[in-house]
């Protein structure tokens, strides 16, 4: 989309965005040489299908990354393990400066990384693993959102439900295989333990393609089984799946059965700000942050700056009687505190480019 | 190959094989229903029956202009991104543009027709299989979508691609359209309309026969590729009233909204080959395959099959109907 | 080959049966190797059935069948391939494979048979072969070609160098000339004879053109809905005795045409070119209420004329005017509309649906007449005429509804035919329309042909057999090489003559 | 049917023309090759063409498999749920249990034969028609996958079900499958020896007299419905061979790991065709298929197109290539 991703691997030539140039610019006072020197090129790989949370998440990282003057591409392996393997390999092959990796599974990501931490690329990854036999690349940096943080906000919601101190009866949105959804459970479990929620019904998604319609259907089978007054809450791992419950709910008119979920997007602001929608409450962190946030650490890493082996990005409850009729997801932190904004690795000379390249 | 020893020994057995093959689809279905309204007391309730109507209404839809694509031994992979198409204009229109109800529904419709002419063009004139350019328009069209929406979903209240926030809403007469009773009369209705067309008009028949022997359609005079570009151009503009309908139902554009109802779509059409012994594929049958996986689906869930052997039951029901119809066939 | 043994297959009570049909009912059929027997019957009278059981294609038959006197089960094609029965199928498509080679598919049953327990196949060695016994039959082919690209005379060489390329002692020919003209029609002979008499093979050969019969064969069994009627010797009977035996009534053979009164040109044809040549320049005329034959051998481009002044094949140049009116016919579509009709040659690749009903067939060229208000078809009228259509071409079916694949190769001609006698066209184009069918049939399509020129209709007559050409037709255009060479009153002409002229005038 | 005259006028024309239409795959694939490698220097090295071969073989492998279900004119849907079966059940046979290389894999290639032999008692005996019947097992083996893993993944240090420790660990001689050169190597060999049994092996011959014409290979003594069930037999063991590098690759399996493999294998087969005007299922047709389709892929990436568009190039050129191959055909 931008001219500038389409330079070829050689020394960036002069006429790319004036940040190419070597020259001292007086306006680039106190940034860290490298991020001066040449044209950084980025390259953003994610191992998921396009979708809302993909979408903010390339957009923070790359937003970010033209601000500080870096040319950043994008890419996605539609969850194929095996393509994200070689959009990796090419990405190392075609000679990018920093690479941002998304959800690498623990069993091939140490080999997928080796080569590009040994050609001395700067590698960020986000809820990715990385250890091969206890063995790890130190010279990366995983940032996590914090699945058990967000299993534990909203299931706190879910048990908050209690009346007279029997157990939550919960209608649960889950599926096993994937590594976030796994983190979540064990919390689900704890509560489960703790006897403060028990589990109605599972269900889980057999059509990928269409989440929402699956589940809808499934839904709204389950409300047929359970007549108003048999179900406490529904609890949606994921908001995909939080969607179609919602839809369920409202074409089967009912009222009666709160909803919390994991994850938000701006359609599902407009849920549950309905009126009279039952969506109470969503556990998130903001996806655009997280972009924002790893594309930082690269640049720290691209300024020879130290930077943590891991990094948990903070869990936000976003609880229906907050949003406002205009809230959408560009000014969610006014009315919930600290969302979408973090000062984390946030360098002085950041703002320096920012303010140069910065629109 | 039942010869007559058998017609004339056993009139009877002979008589039930016959209707067991020629109504085994319509039997499993009552075999379903039976067995979940025993199983649970829940199952055959008025509010149940819409929950199972609703869930096959977009997938029916949509598979109908399969059937009808497949009437003229063509194949339409390409209607789930015809509907993901559909669902994303139809929405940026209301909410970028706040253009009202039927403009927005037009121009959705319009949207299908494009894709409908690269399909028959390639088809008719270019020579290309069917399968290979509804392959390769899927392809594109997917990447269309996608680039329109920005990579993204459309919602309420989201800035366009350029940043302008906007003001645009979803009408509430739009957002009927997704809900029953309307989205199950749109679906019946177009069932209906469909199943006239195909068995009493001439158009109909001229389409079964197109797929029946192109060469000889052909050199009996009918205008081969007029037809076959008419069958395209059906099946595009139900995959894109199938998207109007889960832009309806969502009150937004999903990423590839349309592409889970291919699958489904293209299994409903082919089970309803089978239906009433007809051998070919027709819009009741169609339908009747949609209601079999979506009461299956349905009952499954009310008596807590785990999400994760639901498939085995449903493709071994699936089986076993299929044998029903198709055993001792010829 | 060392000294032929004799033997001989004998068919006991054989029945059998289809949903609706009792097509075989206690058949009984002797055939004794080092003869040529003819097997003849009208069209659906269970010819193709009897041959088809004993070539192992129906297994649910009842009946006998002993072969040398020792009683053999023939249950699948495997089955009758051992005992050395052979056979080429009436519906050459039936038995073809449109995507590979000649070489392969005549070498096929070789393949299959013959192979033992060798896994590899030579390409040379199946090339050299094929072409070895398409030389035994003095055709010309590239054994490369793919079968699809072949005209239907040539499938029918394919398909009776596939019979011979292995040694049989059984061979099955279910009207192998239909399609073939003079030429290869005597080569055909020529080597089914030195098979029958220098080889000892034993050959059953099913024919509608009862001439031929009289040629080359020495027996005959003559069979009448399901049964055998006589089976004796060819001596002392002529070709009305076997007529009367076929159809069980009196038959005059020789077609008197009804005179027409002849009127004003109704249709021209100017300097019509094909795209790629195959007719060149070909200028002709038809007046209303004339039949004008089109005559020439096997592959003089009969079919491509009519199909180029149907639409169906593209012109390079050339005009066409009908009733003064310059045509336009760019599509078959645009011929119709115009007023053309053309039965075209290849009735299962080109003129029936097989998969649909008669009556389906019956109307595909003509729904538009029986349709109402919003094109909804009015399915009584439709089912109406196609009832006439049946009865007046004496279709053998069990309805109107049955599929046309379960009728006799004759009967689907009769559809193909029937089609266009519904329709309402100015200009009838017939390509070889009684290919298969019945002594009976061929006179009823020639009286409903003498009934569209008694109306007025222009009438364009291919054949290449010269005694249909003679018998119904006007005038006649001779055709060599995708040109016209000669044009004929046929009142003056003899069969000598045109034959003159087909084969160029030399 | 183009007659001597055109071929006489303008030899080099016509010839010209028919030397696209029956290369007109591998062109494209030398167009693209051209192009990219004047676009990006990265293109054209050895590693790339490494990445681009290794990012091909699996894909191929099971395309190789549909090519011959297609050759008896079938059609293999359930290609992609086999290869997600064979991934969980070797990597379960490592992690769970601790088995050495060779019967962990011959256990995959085992349980690809039982998807095979219902494939093939569905197809051949109940003769219900093919592309129902493995729409069939494809959902059947798909939740057969899931509720063997208990809903999905398998990895190393993964408890198994019932919730026993586990401490198998997948071998390294195991993963080196799933590198290059051996996975590459794999994919070559396959392709070759399915190209020489296809075309010079009598198994091979019958295989397309099947698909060509099922009655006259029944009635030239062919036994159809045993090369029918070997069609669906070797389909399935490339499956689960695919399968089985996907394991080598991952060294895990994942949900649903096969799905996404059974398009790009369809379109592989069918874009190889038409290759090298054979106009009749191949394997180096194939092959070549999936390679247009590797090299667009990896030098649009080369290029950076943004992945929202890159479907829209992708199905551009895909439909450029056919319509070489198929214009001006009769
Ligand atoms: N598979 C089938 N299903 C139903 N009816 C059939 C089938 N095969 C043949 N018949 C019927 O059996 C009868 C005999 O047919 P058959 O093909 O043997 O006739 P034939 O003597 O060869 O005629 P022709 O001269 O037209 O070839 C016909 O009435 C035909 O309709
Ligand atoms: N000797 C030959 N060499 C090459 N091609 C031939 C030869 N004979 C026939 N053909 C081709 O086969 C086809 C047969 O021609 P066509 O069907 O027009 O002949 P016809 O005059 O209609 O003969 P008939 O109808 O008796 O078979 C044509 O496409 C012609 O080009
Ligand atoms: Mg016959
Ligand atoms: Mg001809």
């Amino acid at each position: 989309s931008k001219p500038a991703s389409n330079a070829p691997a050689e020394p960036a030539t002069p006429s790319t965005q004036s940040g190419g140039s070597s020259q001292t610019d007086a306006s680039l006072e106190g940034v860290p040489e490298a991020l001066t020197a040449k044209q950084i090129r980025v390259a953003v790989v994610r191992n998921l299908s396009s979708d809302d949370h993909t979408k903010q998440f390339l957009d923070g990282a790359r937003k970010e990354g033209e601000s500080f003057g870096f040319s950043v591409d994008t890419f996605l392996s539609d969850g194929d393990d095996s393509r994200f393997q070689e959009l990796v390999a090419q990405a190392i092959q075609k000679g990018y400066d920093g690479l941002i990796v998304s959800h690498g599974k623990v069993d091939y990501s140490y080999d997928m990384l080796k080569p590009a931490v040994d050609k001395g690329m700067k590698v960020v990854a986000f809820d990715t693993i990385i250890d091969k036999n206890g063995e790890s690349l130190p010279e990366v940096t995983t940032t996590f959102q914090d699945d058990f943080k967000l299993a534990e906000l909203s299931l706190e919601e879910v048990a908050a439900l209690a009346q007279n101190g029997q157990p939550v009866r919960v209608l649960k949105l889950w599926m096993a295989g994937f590594p976030p959804l796994d983190r979540r459970e064990t919390i689900y479990k704890q509560f489960e333990e703790a006897g403060k929620i028990v589990t109605l019904e599972t269900v889980g998604v057999s059509n990928f393609q269409d989440v929402q319609g699956d589940i809808a259907a499934k839904v709204g089978a389950l409300l047929a089984k359970y007549p108003p007054g048999t179900v406490d809450a529904i609890w949606a791992c994921w908001d995909e799946m939080a969607k179609g419950a919602y839809q369920a709910l409202v074409e089967n008119n009912r009222t009666d059965i709160p909803m919390i979920s994991i994850d938000i997007s701006n359609q599902d602001i407009n849920l549950m700000r309905e009126p009279g929608s039952k969506w109470i409450a969503t556990a998130a962190v903001d996806p655009q942050l997280i972009g924002i946030v790893d594309m930082r650490l690269l640049a720290k890493k691209f300024a020879g700056e130290p930077t943590p082996l891991y990094y948990d990005l903070e869990a936000k409850l976003i609880k229906q009687e907050h949003l406002k009729p205009e809230t959408n997801m560009t000014n969610l932190n006014d009315v919930v505190p600290g969302w979408g904004e973090s000062d984390a690795f946030n360098e002085p000379w950041m703002d320096t480019l920012r303010a140069k390249y910065g629109k | 190959m039942q010869g007559k020893t058998e017609t004339a020994r056993a009139p009877l057995g002979a008589q039930v094989v016959n209707f067991i093959t020629k109504w085994g689809t319509v039997l499993t279905i009552v075999l379903l229903f039976v067995f979940f309204s025993i199983a649970s007391p829940s199952f055959l309730t008025a509010s149940n029956m819409i929950t199972i109507l609703r869930s096959i209404s977009i997938v029916t839809v949509i598979a109908v202009g399969v059937t009808i694509s497949l009437t003229v031994d063509g194949f339409d992979l390409s209607v789930g991104t015809v509907a993901t198409l559909a669902d994303a204009l139809v929405i940026s229109m209301f909410v970028w543009y706040g253009w009202p109800t039927l403009p927005a529904v037009l121009v959705a419709l319009l949207g299908s027709l494009v894709v409908a002419a690269l399909n028959a063009t390639l088809i008719v004139k270019v020579r290309i299989p069917d399968l290979l350019v509804t392959l390769a328009t899927m392809f594109i069209f997917e990447g269309v979508a996608l680039t329109y929406t920005g990579g993204g979903s459309i919602s309420q209240g989201m800035p366009r691609l350029d940043g302008t926030p906007t003001f645009g809403t979803i009408p509430a007469g739009f957002r009927l359209i997704g809900q029953a009773p309307w989205i199950i009369i749109i679906m019946l209705v177009v069932v209906a309309l469909v199943h006239v067309f195909l068995n009493y008009t001439k158009h109909g028949r001229y389409l079964y026969v197109v797929g029946g022997n192109r060469e000889a359609a052909r050199l009996s005079g009918i205008p081969v590729n007029r037809y076959r570009t008419l069958a395209y151009v059906l099946s595009s503009l139900l995959a894109a009233l199938g998207g109007i309908m889960l832009a309806a139902r969502l009150g937004s554009a999903q990423i590839n909204a349309g592409a889970g109802y291919l699958m489904p779509s293209v299994a409903a059409a082919f089970i309803g080959f089978s239906v009433a012994g007809q051998g070919r594929p027709n819009a009741i049958g169609t339908f009747l395959g949609a209601v079999l996986v979506g009461v299956l689906e349905n009952g499954l869930v009310m008596l807590s099959v785990p999400y994760y052997s639901m498939n085995i039951v449903k493709g071994t029901v699936l089986a076993l109907a299929l044998a029903m119809t198709y055993f001792r066939k010829k | 080959m060392n000294e032929p043994r004799r033997h001989s297959i004998r068919m006991e009570g054989i029945s059998i049966e289809f949903p609706g049909v009792k097509a075989l009912s206690d058949v009984d059929f002797t055939l004794t190797s080092g003869t040529i027997h003819a097997l003849v019957g009208a069209n659906g009278a269970g010819k193709s059935t009897l041959m088809k059981v004993l070539s192992g294609a129906y297994g649910h038959y009842t009946g006998k069948i002993f072969v040398d006197g020792q009683q053999v089960s023939i249950r699948t094609p495997r089955d009758a391939k051992k005992l050395g029965i052979q056979i080429v199928y009436q519906e050459v498509d039936t038995a073809l494979i449109p995507h590979l080679s000649v070489a392969e598919n005549i070498m096929l049953d070789v393949l299959v048979n013959s192979m033992g327990r060798r896994q590899f196949v030579s390409w040379s060695q199946i090339h050299a072969s094929a072409e070895q016994v398409l030389r035994r039959l003095n055709i010309d082919l590239d054994t490369r070609t793919l079968i699809q690209d072949l005209s239907l005379a040539q499938k029918q060489m394919v398909l009776i160098a596939r019979a011979i390329a292995e040694e049989t002692r059984f061979l099955v020919l279910d009207e192998p000339t239909a399609p073939l003209s003079n030429t290869e029609t005597e080569e055909l002979f020529r080597v089914v004879e030195d098979l029958a008499y220098n080889h000892g093979v034993g050959v059953i050969f099913i024919s509608h053109r009862l001439p031929e019969l009289f040629a080359i064969c020495r027996e005959i069994t003559v069979m009448r809905d399901g049964t055998v009627v006589t089976s004796r010797p060819m001596d002392g009977l002529s070709v009305n005795d076997v007529v009367e035996l076929m159809l069980g009534r009196k038959f005059e053979e020789s077609y008197a045409k009804r005179p027409v009164e002849i009127g004003d040109t109704l249709f021209e044809v100017r300097g019509l070119t094909e795209l790629n040549g195959a007719v060149t320049d070909v200028s002709l005329t038809v007046r209303s209420g004339e039949i004008v034959g089109v005559a020439g051998l096997v592959g003089a481009g009969k079919t491509e004329l009519c199909k180029t002044i149907f639409g169906a094949l593209p012109a390079r140049s050339g005009e066409m005017v009908l009733r003064g009116k310059p045509l336009k016919v760019t599509s078959p579509f645009a011929a119709v509309k115009q007023g053309l009709a053309l039965v075209p040659e290849e009735r299962r690749k080109e003129g029936v649906l097989v998969e649909e009903s008669v009556v389906t067939n019956l109307t595909a060229a003509s729904l538009g007449n029986f349709c109402g208000a919003l094109d909804f078809i009015n399915k009584r009228s439709e089912r109406a005429a196609a009832r006439k259509v049946i009865a007046d071409l004496k279709v053998k079916t069990p309805s109107e509804e049955q599929k046309v694949a379960y009728l006799s190769g004759g009967n689907q001609q009769k559809v193909a035919v029937g089609k266009w006698l519904i329709a309402d066209a100015d200009i009838y184009i017939f390509d070889e329309p009684t290919k298969g069918v019945d002594v009976g049939a061929k006179r009823e399509i020639f009286d409903l042909i003498g009934q569209l020129a008694a109306m007025g209709k222009g009438i364009i007559y291919a054949s290449c057999e010269l005694s249909e050409i003679l018998a119904i037709t006007d005038r006649t255009y001779v055709m060599y090489d995708g040109c016209i060479v000669k044009e004929l009153r046929t009142a003056e002409t003899t069969e000598q003559e045109i034959l003159y002229w087909s084969t160029g005038g030399k």
